[in-house]
């Protein structure tokens, strides 16, 4: 088990009705840890259409959760 | 992140992209890119259109994952002096709510040709459009509301 | 012809191209125009650069013919329009004694998306170079002068 | 015989060392009278790099000079 914190923004912001939450997670990589969260809170976007970052930079999907690690889901960006 | 006023010339990375919660001013940021052996300069802004994908817009709000969105914004920026050789550039976007008409992102480009001062310019307004982790907030004019995420080569796509 | 300030927005066709005598202020030209349908406006500045084909330049005059170059760069810019579908356009192109760092041609484009800004921008420079019968006499660093009469695609045609 | 005004700009406005004459000519056309001036005033550039304007148009190098006509020899551009 290790303790992370979820970063959520946009759409998914909307869905969970949070920016963030914190919990102990046993997936063994972020890919398990966004299905979960999908399933929890009902994602609309499928993992295909993510990217995640640790710790403030893109990570891979296959990297398991670290203790103490902020971890943030990103949704396809619409700036400029 | 900043508040108004932008970044001074001191403020480090700051010059290269910042995230602005309230409006800024060019003059200053265009001030910065002046060099003696520049003799072009591009520039590029994307303002709030009334309009998008056939839909009356009211206004809009972009949230960004901010941290990571400087620390991108900042590669794309120093990626494009290195790849057009392009003597300074510089890129702001704001986040909050926009009305219809306010600058959303400025990029602004020096260069000692022209060539490279348009290229660099448009390659880091489409870098930032493509990855930097900021979302657009339509408020339409029928009451409706959403998030935009763009599927990469969709014709959906929407933008400036 | 224009002295500063710019031409205002009651001077007809001096909105889309003009010829300007004195330094004069970007900031209003670009207010014109802004416009709710735009998403998009592109900006194109020459600046006078201290070195052109390896020599070291101290200022330049510019001289044109200033009916033809006004009425070949309103066809420019009307035709850049109809050509890119962008929405508003205008170039100034400076005359007189430059000195180093000084604006000497400014070109803004607003159009519904950025490609459209952009490509507009760009074709009116280039067009106003190759078009606009303008010319270039360089001050170099050891004394001498010359025009620039350079050849249509030689690879020692100067330029921003 | 015509009487028209030359405009020189530029290198041809240094040549000639005047922005501009009144002259009479017979020359049959645009081309000759560009030749019969260069040749007067020593221009260096040869005709085939020049561009030639009629009372503020670009006009053809075959057009004939009329009578109270502006004519422009337009050496090569370097605005911008």
């Amino acid at each position: 088990m290790a303790r992370v914190t979820l970063l959520y923004f946009a759409s998914l912001r909307d869905a969970a009705g949070t920016g963030s939450e914190a919990l102990d997670t046993d997936a063994p990589d972020c890919a398990a840890l966004y299905e979960q969260a999908r399933a929890r809170h009902g994602f609309a976007l499928p993992r295909e259409r993510m990217r995640v970052a640790v710790d403030g930079a893109f990570a891979r999907w296959d990297e398991p959760p670290r203790e103490g690690s902020e971890i943030a889901f990103i949704p396809p960006v619409s700036g400029g | 992140m900043i508040d108004a006023p932008v970044p001074g010339p001191g403020e480090g990375d700051a010059r290269l992209f910042a995230i602005a919660s309230r409006p800024f001013d060019i003059a200053p940021l265009r001030t910065r890119l002046l060099n003696d052996r520049a003799g072009a300069y591009a520039a590029f802004e994307g303002w709030v259109r009334d309009h998008n994908d056939g839909r009356a817009v009211r206004g809009l709000r972009y949230e960004a994952y901010v941290e990571l969105a400087e620390a991108e914004g900042r590669r794309i920026v120093c990626e494009a002096l290195d790849r057009f050789g392009a003597l300074d550039a510089c890129c702001v976007h704001r986040v909050g709510e926009l009305a219809i008409g306010e600058l959303a992102v400025w990029v602004g480009v020096s260069a000692a040709h022209r060539a490279a001062a348009f290229d660099a310019c448009r390659w880091i307004i489409d870098e930032v459009k493509a990855r930097v982790p900021i979302w657009k907030h339509e408020h339409y004019a029928d009451g409706d509301a959403g998030w935009l995420h763009p599927r990469p080569t969709g014709s959906t796509a929407p933008g400036t």
